[in-house]
């Protein structure tokens, strides 16, 4: 019965996402509920806490790639203007 | 680990054991990790488009608030909610096969079902305001082209878009699109997923599951959670960001 | 090798088992679905070489004389889709690897044979959309599929060759997830991970691309073609989109694609070096991390197709010093293999020499590769000839040389059947040759300016025709070298001196078990108790080096 | 100046050290090669099989050799990287009091124009001696500037301009080609590039002149496109923010960001005004998409960047009323025949 106190609990963060917006940070605080819930269907939900290190690792894998797609392609869109124009 | 494990024969060979494993114990880790495999392709699959969005919304934020701001954030939030509950019964279903009882694992599978055939026809109310708002982008629709009305300062109706400074239409129709095409992918993998349900259900109806094996009904739950997953993060980056600016700014 | 009893050949293989095209058709069997990719692989080979040599003919002359811009257009675009998506990407992996890893490993089969056969079926799916498309009219775009041309200017079947593509995407992820899965969770007892042939680590890296580039690249495709559909604009400037984002998202796929193609093709070559040799791989755990490593470097370079492409300069220097990393673990294998063959037993078998036709390709492929990898050389040579030439080193060089290497070596094991040796060595010289005056050519060509995917030339540059003339005089060499291959190969499975089960006495698995293999693979589950390329000399008397026996482990 | 070697012929400042990296590179990669098919070869020969059951001793890794041979490449490409960054960005750095011409790509044709006002069609004439910076654009796929003997290539890529520049440091005519797939007639998307003495550049130059400058014909469209009735008469502001002197320097925008003001903003702030607002100024005017062809922007363009004094080389703009009624500018038959063959 973790998983219904769980389940309030995430509840309870999407309705804190949408009236709660402290300024520029806001992003910020809804991306990172966001990766808080995700994390807990993952580790609760999807057994993960009790599964074996493969599936750790499979999962570090995916958020690894995805990372490198991230980064390098906006390496690219980030420094697109840092050469002087003349 | 696995090593040795094949050699460890088991008792009696399962009905279900497939001729190429050597016991019950290697065919379902075999089969969990298929599953978490195929969600990495899954994560990257998606990922493509989240590259895609947060690019354009690093390039066009205020066209990407406007449009934001125009979608329905109660249908959205309830549809989160809807989601999650599903992922919890979803996940009490397992739990309810691996101890054996076969009653709480149908009613749990139906209510599963019930609450993602929800979440699709929520979805479903949601396009069909886009669609009367003209929000469908391009020529998707052949008849009924992107071509949203836009509010003037001081108009407050709902169904007109409300550009803030910096926005362009032509800019919201990327974020349109961007919506479509991940919502739109989203509930293709809904709809798998209640396919897959169905064939779960059937599987315990005839009592197919036992404490011994349980794997499908637990490999088709990760599938069920990570659907839940990608939809948790696409409600704030779709619904949420910019929300505080709505009609200032 | 003496804890193996090579057991009688039994009554029944995997071949003679069933009959008839539905037992082929509805099989489950990893041997014989391997069978359906090479038959479909070849075919698909076949048309992509008409594709080439129809290339190679119009180039002979400066001027448009056999085709026309649009036909020639179409003709490089097509044999670019049919020989990258379907042979080069499957070509190692979905025959010799779906044949192979299982008894490589000691197992009975793939961990899901039902979705192995699934993914021949999704292969073959793409593959014949791809052909409806080539046959209704053609595709124009370049394999590339660059935007804004693809998605509002060409007129061409765009949209049919991307379903294609994309179905066939699938075909790869699912053959990648098995072998992950495979790999992890099917050893046999005392198969650990350092005693697995280079053949599996080398597969296991080529899976973890196709699982995590495969995806993106299917989105990107998708949107293509959802673009040419709708025309919405996320690839389109005029709309406020990047077709430079496309380009992003196409080669963090089509990057890592190159190692794809030419990671198995490292293994076989491991192998053949290995096997040939009578030596165990020097340094195994260094080339067997070495392919993890490229897999992985392999993901972090995709920009380097952009030098010129408005990129940043910044993340051009970036992708720049990263392309320079992923040379390393190429090279440590290349060393190594080198040093595989001191001291050595090397025997001049056809697999052998198409193994040792790999290294000296590969290393002249690798080190071209420098050129493209260096900026400022890039931004000359990029999109010429001298990048034509450099892929084909690595692709064709190296994959189709290791692929055929392979493909003779365990053709006994395969067929049941020995091919003929001397038209083996014959034509592995005649490709080699072949080859050769093809590709050399074009890094002087591309030097001198010749852009790629030009349809004539100026007519003026006489030593650049020269040059095409040498180019298509080596590929019609070439074309001859494949085509007895082919020929003998199919005679052999029919005429060929019967294989016995072990016929290059070697101590893998895979040869441990009759030729061809019972539906099982072994008899009994195999209990491993010795490293890879372990060979064991008891049963003969004259040992020219001094043996030291391993222990056997614990199994 | 013919070179026996298979390479193009080097006429620019940076050709000869691109050549020469390329040699390096070159020369590592035949001794590589050469050693590695070498120790191949004598090993084939030397451990040949002589008896078919002989079994060599196995070998252990040597993890010194392997880290020896996984360093020394590694230090050997680091100085490729090095060296070809450094050309990099010599080759990609804007170039200082630069002669500007601007290029628009069309499926198959490349139009010239030089800031005199000269069009050219497939050929551009360069004085040698010069640096000569390209700012290019599209009207509708992705094209590539490639001119091999100067050892350049840039993507032109829709929606922006990317830019190039050469010193030629010989008389003569170059190929130059598209080098990004662009449909049916790619291979036919090539040209020439005349470099001619300064006198005779300055004798074409009058020959062909009459044209209206790019920045002159961009004054036009300021006026007839109703850019005046906010930007002023001469640009000096009204409801929008002035012009004048704005190229090259800092703007700061209503969200208290600042951006250099580049060909490639002015471009955007034409196109999609409300993007990036100058701080001050309302989101009052309309967008310029679809009323303007990518030749016109690049006047207007041309038109603000005169407006900033530290343009030296407009001042050489030439307004001759000469009657010269050619639109592509023939290149004299001279020159033509001068080609270089390879």
């Amino acid at each position: 019965m973790i998983f219904l106190a769980l389940m309030l609990g995430t509840g309870l963060t999407v309705l804190a996402a949408f009236y709660d917006f402290p300024g520029p940070l806001n992003a910020v605080v809804a991306l990172t509920i966001a990766c808080l819930k995700a994390t807990l269907v993952v580790l609760y939900f999807m057994h993960v806490r009790y599964s074996g290190r493969l599936i750790w690792l499979v999962i570090i894998a995916a958020i690894f790639w995805l990372a490198i797609m991230f980064a390098i392609t906006f390496s690219d869109y980030w420094t697109r203007n840092w050469l002087p124009i003349s | 680990m696995p090593e040795g494990l094949a050699a460890t024969h088991e008792h009696a060979s399962h009905p279900a054991l497939r001729h190429h494993f050597e016991n019950m114990e290697q065919q379902r880790e075999a089969g969990t990790l298929g599953m978490w495999v195929f969600l990495v392709t899954e994560i990257m699959f998606f990922g493509g488009m989240f590259l895609a969005y947060t690019l354009f919304r690093y390039e066009y934020p205020a066209a990407f608030v406007s449009a934001s701001n125009h979608l329905d954030i109660k249908l959205g939030a309830l549809n989160t909610g809807v989601l999650i509950v599903s992922s919890f019964t979803m996940a009490m279903a397992v739990y309810s096969t691996q101890i054996g009882r076969q009653k709480a694992t149908i009613i749990c599978l139906i209510l599963t079902m019930i609450l993602g055939a929800t979440f699709l026809g929520v979805k479903a109310i949601e396009y069909h305001d886009k669609y009367n708002d003209q929000l469908i982008p391009g020529q998707l629709i052949p008849w009924r082209p992107f071509n949203p009305e836009v509010a003037k300062p001081g108009d407050t109706d709902p169904h007109k878009l409300h550009l803030i400074e910096g926005a362009t239409t032509q800019n919201v129709q990327l974020f349109y699109w961007i919506y479509f095409a991940m919502t739109g992918m989203h509930a293709l993998h809904m709809i798998i997923g209640l396919g897959i349900m169905t064939v779960i259900l059937i599987m315990a109806w005839r009592g197919k599951f036992s404490p011994e094996y349980h794997a499908p009904v637990e490999i088709s739950g990760l599938y069920w959670h990570f659907v839940d997953i990608i939809w948790i993060f696409l409600f704030p980056l779709l619904y949420l960001l910019g929300r505080h600016l709505e009609h200032g700014g | 090798m003496e804890e193996f009893v090579i057991p009688k050949q039994p009554g029944s293989n995997y071949l003679n088992a069933e009959y008839g095209l539905k037992s082929w058709l509805l099989t489950k069997d990893h041997k014989r679905i391997a069978l359906l990719y090479l038959g479909a692989i070849t075919f698909f080979f076949f048309i992509g070489s008409l594709y080439a040599m129809m290339i190679r003919l119009e180039l002979l002359t400066p001027q448009g004389d056999l085709m026309q811009s649009s036909t020639y257009n179409k003709t490089f675009t097509q044999h670019g889709i049919v020989m990258v998506f379907f042979f080069l990407i499957p070509a190692i992996p979905a025959t010799l690897g779906n044949f192979l890893i299982p008894m490589m490993i000691g197992a009975k089969d793939l961990a899901f044979p039902r979705i192995n056969l699934l993914s021949w079926y999704i292969y073959m799916a793409g593959g014949i959309i791809t052909i409806y498309a080539l046959l209704a009219g053609g595709v124009d775009t370049g394999w590339t599929f660059y935007v804004p041309y693809s998605t509002t200017f060409s007129n061409s079947y765009v949209i049919a060759t991307g379903v294609g593509i994309f179905i066939n995407g699938f075909s790869s992820i699912l053959t990648g997830l098995n072998f992950i899965v495979t790999i992890h969770t099917m050893r046999a007892p005392g198969m650990t991970w350092f005693r697995m042939p280079l053949f599996v680590w080398s597969h296991y890296a080529t899976s973890l691309i196709m699982i995590l580039g495969t995806p993106v690249v299917a989105i990107t495709i998708l949107l293509v073609a959802l673009e040419r559909l709708a025309h919405i604009g996320i690839f389109d400037p005029a709309a406020g989109g990047d077709p430079v984002l496309f380009q992003h998202l196409f080669w963090f796929y089509s990057h890592p694609a190159v190692y794809i193609m030419v990671l198995p093709a490292m293994g076989v070559v491991s192998e053949l070096i290995a096997n040939f040799s009578r030596k165990n791989i020097f340094g195994y755990k260094f080339v067997a991390f070495s392919s993890l490593a490229i897999a992985v470097l392999g993901f972090l370079v995709w920009g380097h197709h952009l030098f010129v492409a408005s990129q940043s300069v910044y993340a051009g220097m970036i992708f720049s010093f990263l392309s320079f990393t992923v040379a390393i673990p190429s090279a440590v294998k290349v060393f190594n293999w080198t040093a595989t063959l001191h001291k050595a037993s090397i025997s001049y078998d056809t697999p052998m020499l198409y193994g040792l036709g790999f290294i000296g390709l590969f290393t002249i492929g690798g080190l071209t590769g420098m050129f493209l990898a260096t900026l400022a050389v890039d931004v000359h040579v990029s999109d010429t000839y001298f990048v034509v030439a450099h892929f084909h080193y690595i692709m064709v060089g190296g994959t189709l040389l290791a692929y055929l290497g392979g493909l003779h070596y365990w053709w006994p094991k395969i067929s049941g059947r020995m091919y003929p040796e001397g038209w083996g060595r014959f034509s592995a010289l005649v490709v080699f040759v072949g080859f050769n005056l093809t590709f050399a050519p074009q890094f002087l060509l591309g030097y001198m300016g010749m852009p790629r995917r030009y349809h004539t030339y100026p007519v003026e540059l006489v030593s650049w025709q020269v040059l095409h003339v040498l180019s298509t005089a080596g590929a019609s060499i070439l074309g001859v070298g494949l085509m007895i291959p082919l020929i003998y190969l199919v005679w052999s499975m029919r005429y060929g001196r019967i294989a016995e089960a072990n016929p290059w006495h070697l101590p893998g698995l895979e040869w441990q078990t009759p030729s061809p293999p019972p539906t099982e693979n072994f008899l009994t589950t195999p209990i491993v108790t010795h490293e890879a390329y372990e060979f064991a000399p008891p049963e003969h008397k004259e040992v020219v080096g001094k043996f030291e026996r391993q222990q056997p482990a614990e199994s | 100046m013919q070179s026996w070697l298979p390479i193009p012929e080097s006429a620019s400042t940076l050709s000869g050290e691109v050549d020469a990296l390329y040699y390096y590179i070159w020369g590592v990669t035949v001794f590589f090669t050469l050693l590695i098919s070498a120790v191949v070869i004598f090993f084939v020969i030397r451990y040949r099989r002589r008896n078919p059951f002989e079994i060599p001793r196995p070998i252990e890794g040597s993890t010194k050799l392997e880290t020896l041979w996984s360093v020394i490449p590694l230090l050997i490409v680091i100085t490729f990287f090095a060296w070809g960054a450094k050309l990099y960005f010599a080759q990609y750095r804007p170039a200082q009091n630069a002669i500007e011409v601007y290029v628009v790509g069309k499926q198959w044709m490349w139009k010239f124009q030089h800031a005199t006002g000269q069009r050219e069609i497939n050929e551009l004439h360069v004085p040698v001696n010069r640096k000569v910076k390209l700012i290019m654009t599209t009207e509708d796929v992705i094209h590539d500037v490639f001119v091999p003997a100067f050892r350049i290539k840039a993507d032109v890529v829709p929606g922006k301009y990317t830019t190039e520049w050469f010193e030629a440091t010989k008389p003569g005519t170059y190929n130059f080609f598209c080098a990004e797939y662009c449909g049916m007639n790619h291979s036919g998307m090539r040209g020439y590039v005349v470099v001619m003495e300064p006198t005779e550049y300055e004798n074409w130059l009058s020959g062909n002149a009459g044209q209206t400058s790019p920045a002159a014909a961009g004054r036009n469209l300021y006026e007839s496109l109703g850019c005046v009735s906010c930007h002023g008469a001469n640009a000096e502001g009204g409801r929008g923010p002035a012009l004048l002197g704005v190229y090259g320097s800092k703007v700061v925008l209503n969200n208290n960001a600042s951006v250099t003001a580049d060909e490639g903003y002015l471009r955007e702030s034409v196109l999609n005004p409300q993007a990036k607002l100058v701080t001050g100024f309302g989101p009052i005017m309309p967008s310029f998409q679809g009323q303007i062809s990518e030749e016109q922007l690049l006047q207007v363009v041309a038109y603000i960047k005169s407006l900033s004094t530290s343009k030296p080389e407009q001042a050489t703009a030439k307004p001759a009323p000469s009657a010269t009624p050619s639109a592509g500018a023939k290149p004299s038959p001279t020159a033509k025949t001068s080609s270089s063959p390879k």
